[in-house]
């Protein structure tokens, strides 16, 4: 597509804000951790399994250190004294700990540079591992080559993982490039990560370590037969967030949903929790060579598309910044925006075309991530298919990176099997037949497309500077996104947010940022 | 077919042509023997002359179907009985007046969307102020104190914010239907308030996309509003019943 | 829609050409009529009604004449002598002559003068009665007002005119600015037009001043009830094509279906009787005022959209010429195109777009009317709302005057009632949606688009100039449009053509000549 | 049903959920007894769970209707007994070799398009040197002599022809099925074959987007060819029934 005239000032003034609001919201958690990042370290240090209970080991323990004010320091500090105290399994030693058998006021004293050394060489054995399926990726990526941009990115949500596998095997001979297992409703809300085998999901599936490996296989097994590798997706986010990037890097899975602020609107999950889950996250998913999708789509199916398209845009340079400050590249940077817009609107199609361009422009070295019309979608399946028709178009003529299928069921309900095959050949056909519309057509300088991108992005500078000035967290509770406001003190997951003592450490987080350059 | 003035059934171009669309997917795989299996699926559903029309393989374990046929079904439509809430729909300012002559008190109404369904995009829409298409929620009506508890709700906490609040009704919403987690969601809630003794003293009333008054009384709530509800539609229900319950005890 | 940029030279030649092939096919024809226009003529002069077994006068009267060799001085001259003799009512004179009560060689001699002036009285009454309809149709037009372009064209078919008027209804109220009434599949094959109340049509309805009539009155009675006038189109064409085009002018018919070529392509009509009745019937038409729709979409049909482009575009501005030379003015003159690539093609949408727009400039004041795709509709009647949706698309970016709306069930069945709702919810969509979108972009010069164009001109010049060399009918007999052959002595209804004598006299042609400039 | 390995029924998401989609309009007005009526016939179309999920007014007096529900049928896949043609499919080259030994001379067929249907575009896929997405037809065959009189062939113009070039086989198209025109001309054709006596002699085929093998078997046919028919599948049935018959009449 002819490129829009946009200012480079004002990109540069909102890249500058987005910055500052960055690096100010870092500033206010720099003193805290959360249960949710020590129990991922924890993970990386090879705490696994579950009680007979079920509860993860990581949970227990970290809940233990919690109840006995000890969590300040870090569990990494504790569970390594503890181990070099005994020298069992992992599993042992957490046990220990949490039947109190462990006297914290008593363990044999070592010397700091000796324990920071254990620590570091049990965070590199966990590093270590997320390196090498990296690798794997890579490899096989080199192998057998991936599909043509837009990706076509198409959910599975059954409930059930073995249902799941059907289906995305079947997208995947479709067409479909990257297949995302939609998460059981109510687990962003869990603080711990059901066990393996564990109940049905509603409106999507478990995610646990047990199903990302059945999805992954199965869609290891059809990239083979399709030579073409198809790219794994599920949700970094709720009050898991750390342990589910720790899951999905060890397993393997190639993108994440993962948002700095939509658990906290969409979710009621307390601000500085999230923010501090997000920092330490992305860190791993960076390392993890993964790629992360940002949730700004979300905002438009509570606020309208076309009066708060600023919003979209602010909350991309947000994004774009707080993915920067943890280590992840541009390229790892999968930006979300969506067709919302109301199509009784005249000239919807322009207002989302200029939309398209913009973001593609302004972030012209990340993947972004085009979500379809959802909002606006009907019982009417057959109307449901135009709506998506229209959205494809933008999509290809904007050339957009990542293309989530739009299902004419939307309105109705997740997925079957037939929907997908539907949208596949809505897409197929669309993006053939206007392939190279965009290198064929120009914008009329000045017209209603240029002149809507521009006002967009000057309400979104404004938008920025306003945020600098307040603080994030002050934004947030003044619903400046999604029309939802949320309290720095409200919230789910507050009582996991935990002030770090003078000493505290954690060893996965040192290796990651003074590694940070390698990734 | 034609005869009869009430009998009716499908149209397509011809008065009881009974032209019927249809599709679903079968897990066989796609060939002369996977189209026979579509036709005989639709001859037990009741179609005559059933025609694939399309048979696309899925991939090799799966071949969507689309057919058309007659079917042979009619009904009496003079004869359906429908069980409409029985309340006309008033105006907001109607509304307000009258509350303030039937009740001579603000009415508190309490409303959220329950489970871990976290779709508040409907409830806000009836009680908000914002409202919904241009249509005002309850929070705008002056002689209805409206609390909006929001997203994912424990049953519970609802529970008991109703009757310290004591509210003459609670609204409830429910937008996640897969695996009939709504109805699951509904029953216990129900139960709760019933355990809880007040079941009775309040106007219970659920909504969502896939809501139905039907639904509603069978579940043992006292109204149920689906689609393209309005704010004004919920509270003429709402005051209406009220003014009812209050004669009745007299 | 920015313009393409076409050589106006190039176009120049085209027309050139067509205006050459046109004069000369005119010439072969000249000294000749036929049967169905003697026919028109006779029921022009008040000659109507049927047989008790139903074959209209104006037929037995016709054969009658043909089969004593007296047709050659033309049946007005005939009837007008006959009449003069008796005086009695048309019906009684046409029953006399054709009873054999009529002596045609004793007749009463009358001054060439005295007759010619009788048959231009009873001529004008004739036309009185077209200029009348007319004039109605002005004054609601003028009362009413119209759709706005591109007009929704939509047909009704159900073999039954009652039925058909049910579902019209229903689609004006939808949106529908045009019916067409599809006509029964074997009534352009019959010689006389069937009486009213006659059979259930096959894939359409019958067509005749009945049916006309039911269907004008339910249209006036929607166009009141809606605000907007709802225009009328059935066929001119076949071997009755001049009674068509009589029965609809006083009916108050608005469109009508009318190529100079169609029937020899497609009907195996023979092509020398087809010039000639195309040529009195459009000089029908023009006098009533109405819109004719030419019939190159047919073609695509059967050849390929990609390859024949070029024959679809000198098939126009063969058209142009015929219509021009009949009297229609260019208002009046809707050529037919159509968007029947295949969808297998890459960029098909560029091409698509690439002829709409280069149509359109060429024919600037013709009302064009855009056909949907229907050959390459399948089964599937999900995907085909969305090629449907990209033919929208096309049409209203480049501001086409009439759109025939497709269907998604086009590949099974004529249309059912909830068929055109959901196509015309896809039009109402897609039109809103990119309503100024033509606006607003600019064609990259030298780019796909263009560049088409003007292959597509450059071959359709070629192509005129070759058949101004050998002749309009020598080029149909090579297949040269449609890949369809017919001989110039093959095809239906030869029979029915007659040279004409010297005194031969035509007094509605004659009246219509004269007053061309009037119309 | 998800335990019997061959009972299937329609998937939507889960095996044996039985997921169907629904659509038919009704010739009454928009309303909730509209709903219900469409509730009903749905039902009576053995759909468990019915849901309305679009109620649309096509004007004030038609409403269309989107439904889903769940069919509580199922069918014995591996019970399906398919009559299908029973020949394999050649090459081209394969058929002309073939023919050339087995008849030791070129086979004559005729095809038309009868009755008033002018859609030649089929029977000319099949026949005419061209075809059809790049598979060559009978006329590119030096072993076939392929007539095609084209469209809007009457009945007994095509048999007297076929009579004259006594012809192997005669191909008959019917694109145009509205009112059953095609069942009309093509009884009406076989009756004329059979009072002529030479229904036996020739081998009779047909095809269209709507002939199936069943109908045409039903009709009298040797065979039916519907949609994606190829001119090789016609000739390699054509030439393996003929074989057939030479043997037969030893
Ligand atoms: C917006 C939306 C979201 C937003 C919600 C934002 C928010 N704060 O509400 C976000 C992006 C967060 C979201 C998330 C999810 N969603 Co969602 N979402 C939708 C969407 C696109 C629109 C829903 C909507 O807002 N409709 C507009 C409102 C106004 O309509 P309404 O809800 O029907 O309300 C009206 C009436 O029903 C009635 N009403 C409703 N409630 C009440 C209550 C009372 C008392 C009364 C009187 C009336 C009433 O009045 C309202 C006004 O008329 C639908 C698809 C669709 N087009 O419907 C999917 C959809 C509902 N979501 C779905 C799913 C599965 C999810 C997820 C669970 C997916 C996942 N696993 O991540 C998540 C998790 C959220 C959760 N835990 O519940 C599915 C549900 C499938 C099913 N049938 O079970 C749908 C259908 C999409 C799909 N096809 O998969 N979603
Ligand atoms: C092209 C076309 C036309 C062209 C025909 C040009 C021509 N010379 O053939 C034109 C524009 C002239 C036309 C006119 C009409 N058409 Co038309 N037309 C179509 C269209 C768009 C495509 C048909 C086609 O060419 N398909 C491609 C071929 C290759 O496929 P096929 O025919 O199925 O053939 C394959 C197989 O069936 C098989 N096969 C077919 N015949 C035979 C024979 C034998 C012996 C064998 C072995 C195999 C075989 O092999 C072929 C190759 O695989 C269809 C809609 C659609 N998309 O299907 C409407 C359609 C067929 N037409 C229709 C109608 C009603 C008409 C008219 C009657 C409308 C009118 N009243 O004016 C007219 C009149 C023509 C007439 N008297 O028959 C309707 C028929 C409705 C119905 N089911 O009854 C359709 C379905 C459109 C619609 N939805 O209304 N039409
Ligand atoms: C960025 C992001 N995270 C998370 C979610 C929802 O997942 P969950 O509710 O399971 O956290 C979404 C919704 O699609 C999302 O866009
Ligand atoms: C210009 C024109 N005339 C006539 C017809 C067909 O009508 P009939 O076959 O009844 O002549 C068509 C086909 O749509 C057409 O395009």
């Amino acid at each position: 597509m002819g490129e829009l005239n946009l200012s480079e000032a004002e990109v540069g003034r909102a890249r500058e804000a987005a910055a500052r609001i960055a690096a100010d919201t870092l500033a206010e958690i720099e003193g805290k951790t959360t249960v949710a990042v020590e129990r991922a370290v924890l993970r990386l240090l090879g705490v696994e399994g579950v009680t007979q209970d079920g509860v993860p080991w990581s949970n227990v323990v970290v809940d233990d250190l919690l109840s006995r004010d000890l969590l300040d320091k870090g569990a990494a500090v504790w569970f390594v004294r503890a181990r070099t105290a005994d020298g069992g399994s992992p599993e042992d030693t957490a046990r220990r700990m949490v039947r109190g058998e462990v006297d914290y006021g008593s363990l044999p004293r070592v010397e700091p540079e000796d324990l920071r050394g254990r620590m570091r060489s049990l965070a590199r054995e966990g590093l270590d591992r997320i390196d090498r399926s990296r690798s794997v990726r890579e490899e096989r990526l080199a192998e057998l080559g991936r599909g043509r941009e837009p990706l076509r990115y198409l959910i599975v949500a059954t409930g059930d993982i073995h249902e799941d596998a059907i289906q995305a095997r079947a997208a995947a001979r479709g067409g479909a490039d990257i297949i995302a297992v939609i998460r059981h409703t109510a687990q962003s809300l869990l603080d711990y990560v059901p066990e393996d085998g564990s109940i049905q999901g509603v409106g999507g599936t478990i995610a646990n370590r047990g199903n990302f490996r059945v999805m992954r296989e199965a869609l290891d097994e059809v990239s083979e037969e399709l030579g073409r590798y198809i790219f794994l997706t599920n949700y970094c986010s709720g009050l898991c967030m750390p342990e589910m990037a720790v899951l999905g890097a060890q397993e393997r899975l190639d993108v994440m949903l993962n948002d700095s602020m939509y658990g906290v609107i969409f979710r009621d999950i307390n601000m500085v929790r999230t923010f501090i889950d997000q920092h330490f996250s992305r860190a791993l998913l960076a390392r993890a060579g993964m790629m992360i999708n940002t949730g700004e789509d979300n905002y438009l199916t509570t606020s309208d598309a076309f009066e708060k398209a600023h919003t979209v845009l602010a909350s991309q340079f947000i994004n774009e910044q707080f993915a920067l400050k943890s280590g992840l590249a541009p390229g790892q940077i999968g930006l979300g925006h969506a067709f919302e817009i109301s199509p009784k609107l005249e000239d919807s199609f322009l207002f989302e075309l200029a939309q398209a361009q913009m973001v593609r422009q302004i972030f012209a070295d990340c993947p972004v991530k085009y979500m379809p019309p959802t909002k606006y979608m009907t019982g009417n399946i057959f109307q449901g298919n135009v709506q998506n028709a229209l959205f494809n178009a933008v999509s290809v003529l904007t050339d957009q990176s990542v293309h989530l299928l739009g299902m004419p069921t939307e309105a109705l309900h997740t997925p079957h099997v037939h929907d997908r095959h539907l949208s596949l050949e809505n897409v197929d056909y669309v993006f053939r037949a206007i392939r190279h519309l965009g290198e064929d057509i120009v914008f009329r300088p000045g017209g209603r497309i240029e002149t809507r991108a521009s006002n967009v992005l000057d309400k979104a500078v404004d938008m920025l500077e306003e945020i600098a000035g307040m603080g994030l967290m002050q934004a947030i509770s003044e619903a400046m996104f999604a029309d939802i406001a949320r309290t720095r003190e409200g919230g789910k997951g507050l009582e996991g947010v935990v002030a770090k003592a003078g000493d505290y450490c954690n060893p996965i987080a040192e290796l990651l940022w003074e590694e940070r350059a390698l990734s | 077919m034609n005869e009869h003035v009430d009998l009716v059934t499908a149209y397509g171009d011809t008065r009881g042509d009974g032209a019927v669309q249809l599709s679903f997917t079968l897990p066989v795989t796609s060939g002369e023997k996977a189209r026979q299996a579509a036709l005989i699926l639709a001859a037990k559903m009741g179609l005559e002359e059933p025609r694939v029309v399309l048979m696309d393989p899925i991939d090799p374990t799966f071949t969507y179907f689309i057919l058309y046929g007659r079917t042979r079904e009619s009904l009496d439509f003079s004869s359906i009985q429908v069980h409409e809430a029985a309340y006309e729909i008033m105006a907001p300012e109607e509304i307000n007046r009258f509350i303030r002559e039937t009740f001579g008190r603000k009415l508190v109404v309490i409303g959220a969307c329950i489970g871990s369904d976290a779709h508040t995009v409907g409830i806000d829409a009836i009680m908000n102020m914002k409202g919904y298409d241009m249509h005002k929620g309850l929070e705008s009506y002056p002689e209805i104190r409206a609390l909006n508890l929001g997203a994912q709700v424990p049953c519970e906490t609802l529970v008991a914010r109703a009757m310290e609040e004591k509210a003459d009704a609670v609204l409830v919403s429910q937008v996640v239907t897969q695996k009939n987690a709504h109805l699951k969601n509904f029953t216990r809630l129900i139960e709760i308030l019933e355990a809880e003794g007040i079941a009775e003293r309040m106007v219970l009333i659920v909504g969502g996309p896939q809501v139905t008054l039907e639904l509603a009384k069978e579940l043992g709530y006292d109204a149920g509003f689906g689609r393209g509800t309005y704010p004004e539609h919920v509270a003429s229900f709402l005051v209406q019943e009220l003014a009812g319950r209050k004669t009745k005890r007299g």
